[in-house]
């Protein structure tokens, strides 16, 4: 094997090995966040006893899912519902690898960029991983072979497929302005200044509306209040994770979680300018500070997640679905089309 | 490197072939058919047409199989009853199969082996293909997408319940 | 009104239909209750509650009690307004014995009642919210019903299950600094009100998940013998309290709401503007609270004080009386019914003459508003059932007693 | 380097598996997917050809093919719904039938 | 407040709407009536039970229109044995009346008022649950407390409160 192509998979096996640990812990603590803000939100303190602040509340929950009896009901379809899980998780977490999170650095000669690969399709990437998500929540549903999780998964995927266009339609708004598919050129497009101080970010640059669009379409892609319906407890028990338990349950909970951090990731991308912020200070602090703001973005977009849960109703199914084509749908091309006549201007 | 990736994907796509036709679950053969797609995109990403392998995955196996994996869950079709028709057309067929695609392989290997391709042989980036898609194949673009309107709309009326069996739900 | 009759097969009516059941372990049927629905799809074609998974035969144990052991039972039915039920078995056993209740005795009464509806719809209003995905309100419900418990707790030495009220009065006096409490209490209330409704009756998605969803019309309603909230909220404008006036209700201001949609979002509304009221008839209460005894002047029925019986013979003897061998009811029978925060609730008291009751029945209101689910939620979408399963706010203890 | 023709053979032989699942499996949506599956045996080939002769219309008629593979999908599970609600089987020699 | 003794003469209470109502339309349906403690009762014959609910509820001087509750009580050993009793409710007038039907131990059975009122539904089925008390014309009379395969009555008297079934 030629020592570029050695060199090229140590790095990305080290790349990867690097990415998954910071996308697991923040799983892990973005779970953390949300107990605790919707704590505070709804006069609780969230997790307090497992280490200060209830810091450790993560680890001590990895240990129960893993130590929990694992239980598979006789009546599963055995291979899907052992599989769809793992594919749940699977496409959460591969979504992530074209995630820029900064600026290259330099190790002698060589660039190293913040991200696992740097491909100049990345974005549809993205889109592609994610919608073969839908797979893990829909065959879970359909393998457990029990009516509360086949509805689930029904629903599941009927939203998923519903949203996807928005969501999709939702980001060529930002691919007319930047020309390109590569998300750090999406980044770069967003540099600078509107009069000096409004920063040229996409939501200030006419896509308000498509940030708008994307916003409900990820909160539906990702099953999050107010379109938790796939997993709507108090109709569908637990929706599509009904019968599971143990470390299956908690695959299905970390994909959830990693979409949203991707998801977040994605929006600060594409709207918010990722990872540009005034830069200032020592050259250490030079490198660190756009891995700072980008991170800082994220956590925005994060909270604003939590928030809205602790706010907000649930959709019923029909309304769901009237709100996604009727409404959202024609939106985000309204908002394509407008951005296209602009950007031809 | 290029010849041993393009043989795990083709080993993959192949197994996942046969897998279709060996599974009597729809769900199984649906989900070999997924298989054979993503590693379809393999290939194409290894020719260098990473757009089309991005689409394939979108379309493909993120949205057309979904709509079957969704149908078959809706109706929730059970396994496969075979009839003594179908018993012939296994024991037909699958000779047939083997003996028509080993006589493609031997003609393809034996009149075309020349050709070949390099890794990432295309210029397959998004912007030259947006190129030519909305210049020099425009007329047909256009036609697809009324042929794709007419499709959604034969679809809704199709799947939308006859109005007669609605009307008899309404005790 | 051939639509209001039962259509009971447990099977598929149709190929395309399939049966879930609803329960009796489900997170939004409030406890045992199983619905079994046939749904198409998401539409749902039949439904059938199905209950009895809670029954504990109160009423046949209370045939084998004392009168006066009676009242901690009454608790127990409908667990989230014990005092309700103190008040109107003890108001049944009182109109048997013909007894004369002091003021002070049912201005507390009112007070305690009142409180307990608070407690009870902040319960209803928490639930409900959560089954339709809003998870705030219900912990902000849950701080000011225990608020609402603690001050049940100073006042009889129990959260919930109180057994308060007794037959001729109530139990213990109001300790010191309880009514500062209470007026504490309803001092900043309606601010709290204010912000359960910031979350939901403006909100968008509230009023699509409400609004327009399982509709009864007041015939059906009347028919169906659904009461409370679930009537108001049709239109039919009846509250025992104002109606027919017992326990001093006749002294208090207060307006019954009423919403004529009867949807789900009318009886939202119903519910929460009497939360207004009902802290509303606490003020009153607590301002026109009367001086006197809280127990009425019978010995042989109503224990004597701690201090009386220790110190005068008489009094002892009454308490051992009571105490060992009950008290005879003149033979009678007697249904009374009271406005309980989900409806009607009545008691059917018969009495042989003998110290303990032949036959104690429980009318419960619960019981006949969960008949109007069929009625509301046939046609309409599994998620309405949820809705409207909460908005007839059910408690299974009251339905199975 | 990989022959041209390797990419043929598999294309092929894809194909040949999508005709013998049209031919013998018995499940209407599963005859369905054997049809996607050439389809896509097809368009390995159109691939592989647009990288040997280094023409981009190869791959714009890919583009085509998937269009038309997602508005077949879409109006054919709508008739399988159709005749699903109708006929109550998948069994495709039970719907041999033009009328009920 | 002393009680008063209870009034059971017929003439002195011809005029309570609801008496007068029904013996107007059939004097034997009528079999005595009672008030005692403010409470109105009225002994139907339970062949006309039916009957008379409908006539009180749509009767516009009466308007008993909601039937607030349906019980029994056993009084075994005496025959007749069981009374099945009726609270309905005016809410035009706010008033209420109770409806008693007398029945005897050997075939307990009453016509079912859900043709008047569906809401008795649940009400007939607990009493015949729990009573074993019979309602000719009900549309699902089946066990609702108690569980479908239980043997007995429990709330009649002499179901055994001690000891293992």
């Amino acid at each position: 094997m030629p020592l570029d192509t050695l060199t090229f998979v140590i790095v990305s096996v080290i790349k990867s090995a690097i990415t998954l640990l910071i996308l697991l812990t923040a799983v892990a603590y973005t779970v953390w966040l949300e107990r605790k803000v919707v704590g505070h939100m709804q006069n609780r303190w969230g997790p307090t006893r497992v280490g200060p602040f209830g810091l450790l509340q993560p680890a001590a929950d990895g240990i129960k899912f893993l130590l929990k009896e694992d239980l598979t009901p006789p009546h599963v379809y055995k291979p899907l519902f052992i599989a769809a899980p793992m594919m749940a998780v699977i496409f959460a977490l591969t979504s992530i690898s074209v995630i820029p999170i900064g600026n290259s650095f330099w190790i002698g000669n060589h660039p190293i960029p913040l991200q696992i690969t740097d491909v100049n399709i990345g974005l549809l990437l993205i889109l592609g991983v994610t919608s073969m998500g839908v797979y893990g929540v829909a065959l879970a549903g359909w393998s457990s072979n029990n009516k509360y999780s086949l509805l689930g998964g029904l629903r599941a995927s009927a939203q998923m497929v519903s949203y996807e266009i928005s969501l999709g339609l939702s980001l060529v708004g930002v691919l007319i302005m930047a020309g390109s598919f590569s998300l750090r050129e999406i980044v770069d497009s967003q540099a600078g200044h509107f009069w000096g101080f409004i920063p040229r970010w996409n939501i200030f640059h006419g896509q308000i509306i498509g940030f708008f669009c994307y916003l409900m379409a990820a909160y539906a892609e990702t099953n999050r209040i107010p379109f938790d319906l796939p997993e709507a407890e108090t109709e569908l028990v637990a929706g599509y994770h009904t019968e599971y338990s143990a470390m299956k349950f908690a695959m299905f909970f970390m994909a959830e979680y990693a979409n949203m951090i991707t998801v977040a990731c994605l929006a600060t991308l594409l709207f918010l300018g990722g990872w540009h912020g005034p830069i200032f200070g020592p050259r250490l602090m030079q490198v660190l500070l756009p891995i700072f703001w980008f991170v800082a973005k994220v956590f925005v977009f994060l909270f604003i997640y939590i928030w809205v849960r602790g706010t907000l109703p649930r959709f019923r199914y029909d309304q769901l679905m009237a709100f996604g084509w009727k409404f959202l749908l024609p939106l985000s091309l309204a908002n394509l089309i407008a951005t296209a006549i602009a950007v031809a201007w | 490197m290029h010849l041993t990736l393009f043989l795990a994907f083709g080993a993959v796509a192949v197994a996942g072939a046969i897998n279709l036709l060996a599974q009597t679950h729809p769900i199984n053969s649906a989900l070999s058919l997924i298989a054979v797609m993503a590693a379809l995109a393999g290939e194409y990403l290894l020719l260098g047409a990473e757009f089309v392998a991005a689409v394939q995955v979108i379309v493909y196996a993120g949205a057309i199989m979904v709509l079957f994996v969704f149908v078959i869950m809706l109706l929730n079709a059970g396994v496969e009853e075979h009839t003594k028709g179908s018993r012939v057309a296994i024991l037909l067929g699958v000779p047939g199969m083997l003996l028509g695609s080993i006589l493609v392989a031997w003609v393809v290997l034996r009149h075309s082996g020349t050709g070949s391709v390099a890794i990432g042989a295309l210029p397959g980036d998004p912007r030259t293909i947006g190129q030519l898609l909305f210049h020099d194949f425009l007329l047909p673009f256009e036609i697809t997408s009324v042929l794709i309107l007419i499709a959604i709309m034969g679809a809704v009326v199709l799947a939308s319940k006859p109005q007669a069996v609605q009307k008899g739900r309404d005790h | 009104m051939a639509h209001l009759a039962p259509t009971p097969v447990v099977e598929p009516g149709q190929d395309r239909t399939m049966i879930l059941n609803m329960g009796p372990q489900h997170p939004s049927t409030h406890g045992v209750l199983r619905v079994i629905l046939e749904i198409d799809g998401e539409n749902i074609v039949r439904i059938m509650p199905d209950i009895g998974y809670l029954h504990t035969g109160i009423e046949k144990t209370c045939e084998a009690k004392f009168y006066q052991q009676v009242v901690p039972l009454t608790d127990r039915i409908d667990y989230l307004c014990p005092m309700t039920n103190n008040l109107c078995y003890v108001l049944a056993v009182e109109k048997l014995l013909g007894l004369e209740i002091p003021p002070k005795a049912q201005w507390m009464r009112v007070l305690m009642n009142e409180l307990t509806r608070i407690n009870s719809h902040l319960v209803w209003l928490g639930t409900h919210a959560m089954d339709i995905g809003a998870l705030t309100v219900f912990l902000y419900c849950f701080r000011e019903r225990e608020e609402i418990l603690k001050i049940f707790e100073m006042v009889s030495g129990q959260r919930m299950m109180t057994s308060y009220f007794r037959i001729g009065g109530i139990a213990l006096e109001p300790p010191l600094g309880f009514f500062d409490r209470v007026r504490d209490f309803a001092g900043y209330f309606p601010e709290r009100v204010d912000e359960y409704e910031n979350l939901l009756t403006a909100n968008p998605i509230w009023g699509m998940r409400t609004k327009g969803v399982a509709r009864i019309t007041a015939e059906d309603a009347i028919a169906l013998g659904a009461s409370g909230p679930t009537l108001r909220g049709s239109g039919v404008d009846i509250d025992l309290r104002r109606d027919m006036p017992y326990s001093s209700y006749e002294k208090f201001q207060f307006k019954v709401p009423i919403a004529t949609e009867g949807d789900v979002f009318a009886r939202y509304v119903c519910r929460v503007q009497e939360l207004r009221e009902s802290i509303g008839i606490v003020r009153q209460a607590l301002d026109g609270m009367p001086e006197g005894p809280i127990k009425a002047d019978a010995p042989k029925v109503v224990l004597p004080d701690r201090e009386k019986m220790k110190t005068q013979m008489e009094a002892l003897i009454y308490h051992f009386k009571i105490i060992t061998e009950g008290f005879a009811v003149p033979a009678g029978e007697v249904y009374q019914a009271v406005e309980s925060p989900r409806g009607e609730m009545g008691y059917y008291v018969v009495s042989d003459g003998t110290a303990k009751p032949y036959r104690v029945h429980m009318r419960s209101a619960c019981l006949a508003n969960l008949q109007t689910l069929q009625t509301m939620c046939e046609g309409r979408l599994l998620a309405d059932v949820v809705a409207a399963i909460g908005s007839i706010d059910i408690v299974l203890g009251e339905i199975d007693r | 380097m990989v022959p041209l023709s390797y990419y043929l053979v598999l294309s092929g032989f894809l194909f040949a598996c999508g005709v013998t699942g049209f031919l013998i499996k018995r499940n209407i949506i599963t005859i369905f997917m054997s049809i996607e599956l050439m389809l896509n045996g097809v368009n390995l080939s159109f691939v592989a050809f647009a990288a040997h002769w280094q023409s981009l219309a190869g791959q714009v008629f890919v583009f085509f093919v998937m269009v038309v593979a997602a508005a077949e999908a879409a109006v054919g599970l709508a008739i399988i719904i159709a005749v699903y609600r109708t006929r109550e089987t998948l069994n495709i020699d039970q719907v041999n039938l033009l009328k009920l | 407040m002393p009680l008063s003794p209870a009034i059971t003469d017929l003439e002195q209470l011809k005029s309570h709407p609801a008496v007068a109502r029904l013996t107007a339309w059939n004097p034997a349906a009528v079999q005595g009536v009672k008030f005692d403690r403010d409470e109105m009762t009225i002994y139907v014959d339970s062949a006309h039970l039916r009957e008379a609910c409908a006539l009180l509820r749509d009767d516009s001087d009466c308007a008993f229109n909601f039937l607030s509750d349906v019980t029994c009580v056993d009084w075994t050993p005496a025959e007749p044995r069981f009374e099945v009793v009726y609270h309905l409710l005016s809410i035009p007038k706010k008033e209420r009346v109770r409806l008693k039907v007398r029945l005897g131990s050997a075939s307990p059975v009453v016509e079912s008022v859900t043709s008047v009122w569906p809401g008795a539904n649940f009400f007939e089925r607990e009493v015949f649950d729990l009573f074993g008390i019979r309602f000719s014309g009900h549309p699902y009379l089946r066990r609702i407390q108690m569980p479908e395969d239980w043997e007995g009555h429990p709330l009649r008297k002499d179901y055994p409160v001690e000891g293992y079934r």
